[in-house]
């Protein structure tokens, strides 16, 4: 499966973070999984792995597992804060 | 009622001016405008970076506005918000609220100015002597939030 | 540190610009500005006439300012203060608060406004399509200045 | 004794509501017996006489009967509110 992951505010200094496309290996299916797995190749060290990190499918805010399909575009979001 | 996410120097006056205007018949209006410190405490200028999402930013704007608008009796409401790299003493924001009493027009700016300190979709990375850094929502912050709950 | 009583008219935004401006190093500017309703329920025109005393006006203002000074850690603060002759939709107040956090300029401008409603030293004739008659403060007023006691 | 008086807000409205100078018969000697005096002969039917009217004498409020000197400036305060 294909999708494509981006990476937002301090995220993205992670030499790791590199937004774009991304085949998924079989059995990484979910947002959860997805969470653990680029954690650990991509070397966030746990970063990815912290409760503070949400994650948008799609434009979305999904909580929880969220199995992915084809296309979807996911999005990685640290801790927010304007003004 | 307006949000405007803009990526160049505006003025706070300018835009009161202009809200003022519009939100004929308001017997109140009340307006925050935060800027960048012109200096961090040993002297040197600093400046900001504020990355928004494509989608998210402007939709939670959107929602906070609903929300302002379904809780206070408002006549009007605007919301200005900079994003991309801000100068040492620039605003980064500026709430309006109109209302026929003011007591709606403060709280409500006020709620706007706490979702957008704490909820709203934005990264912000300061850039000083100390080198980059990303700057997440004080606990004040997260205090003030709490009270509208 | 800035109070204003003045007989013409003034632009609030253009106020404001001045006085963010001034109040470098502020994190948060307050502002609120009350105007004449345009029109009453029934649609007409209205104006309003503000008589102040010579000495007592001033004075009062001067000590909520000092008030408010001594209960948040203000940049700056500014009070501009109609009296005389006030066209229907014209600024009667504009009041301004500048401070590192915004919570202290929220609080203050509120404090000061609760101020000028209910203890400043000012005395409003309505002139609408029924004649005119004096304006006393609403209970609401009264209430919401207890809160600062 | 000779004094002024100022009427603001509703009270200037009354016609008995001369401001300027003013002979005071013996016996009228503080703010409580001025007042009670003026609302009298000057036709206020009682409205100096409510609680909300505050007086100032040279230009400093003050509550309670206050004894009068030859040249004070007596103001009477009706309710006052801004903004």
């Amino acid at each position: 499966m294909r999708i494509a992951v981006e990476y937002f505010g301090k995220l993205g200094d992670f030499a790791g973070a590199e937004d774009g496309a991304l085949d998924l290996p079989v059995g990484v299916s979910d947002t959860a999984a997805l969470r653990a797995w680029l954690d650990e190749v991509r070397g966030f060290n746990g970063a990815l792995l912290h409760c503070s990190v949400q994650i948008a499918v799609g434009d979305e805010i999904r909580r929880g597992p969220f199995a992915l399909s084809e296309g979807d575009i996911v999005a990685f979001l640290p801790p927010v804060g304007g003004g | 009622m307006t949000i405007r996410l803009v990526d160049l120097s505006f003025d706070p006056g300018a835009e009161l001016s202009a809200f003022s205007t519009r939100a004929v018949g308001a017997g109140g209006v009340v307006s925050f405008s935060g800027h960048v410190r012109p200096q961090s405490t040993d002297g040197t200028v600093q400046s900001l970076m504020l990355q928004i999402h494509p989608v998210l930013t402007l939709a939670g704007m959107q929602t906070a506005e609903r929300e302002a608008i379904a809780r206070w009796s408002l006549i009007d409401s605007e919301i200005i918000h900079r994003h991309g790299d801000i100068g040492a003493s620039e605003a980064i924001v500026f709430v309006a609220t109109a209302s026929a009493h003011r007591r709606a027009a403060f709280e409500a700016a006020d709620f706007l100015m706490d979702y957008l300190k704490t909820k709203a979709v934005f990264w912000k990375k300061e850039a000083g002597p100390g080198g980059e850094r990303w700057i997440e929502p004080r606990e004040d912050d997260y205090a003030d939030a709490e009270r509208w709950i």
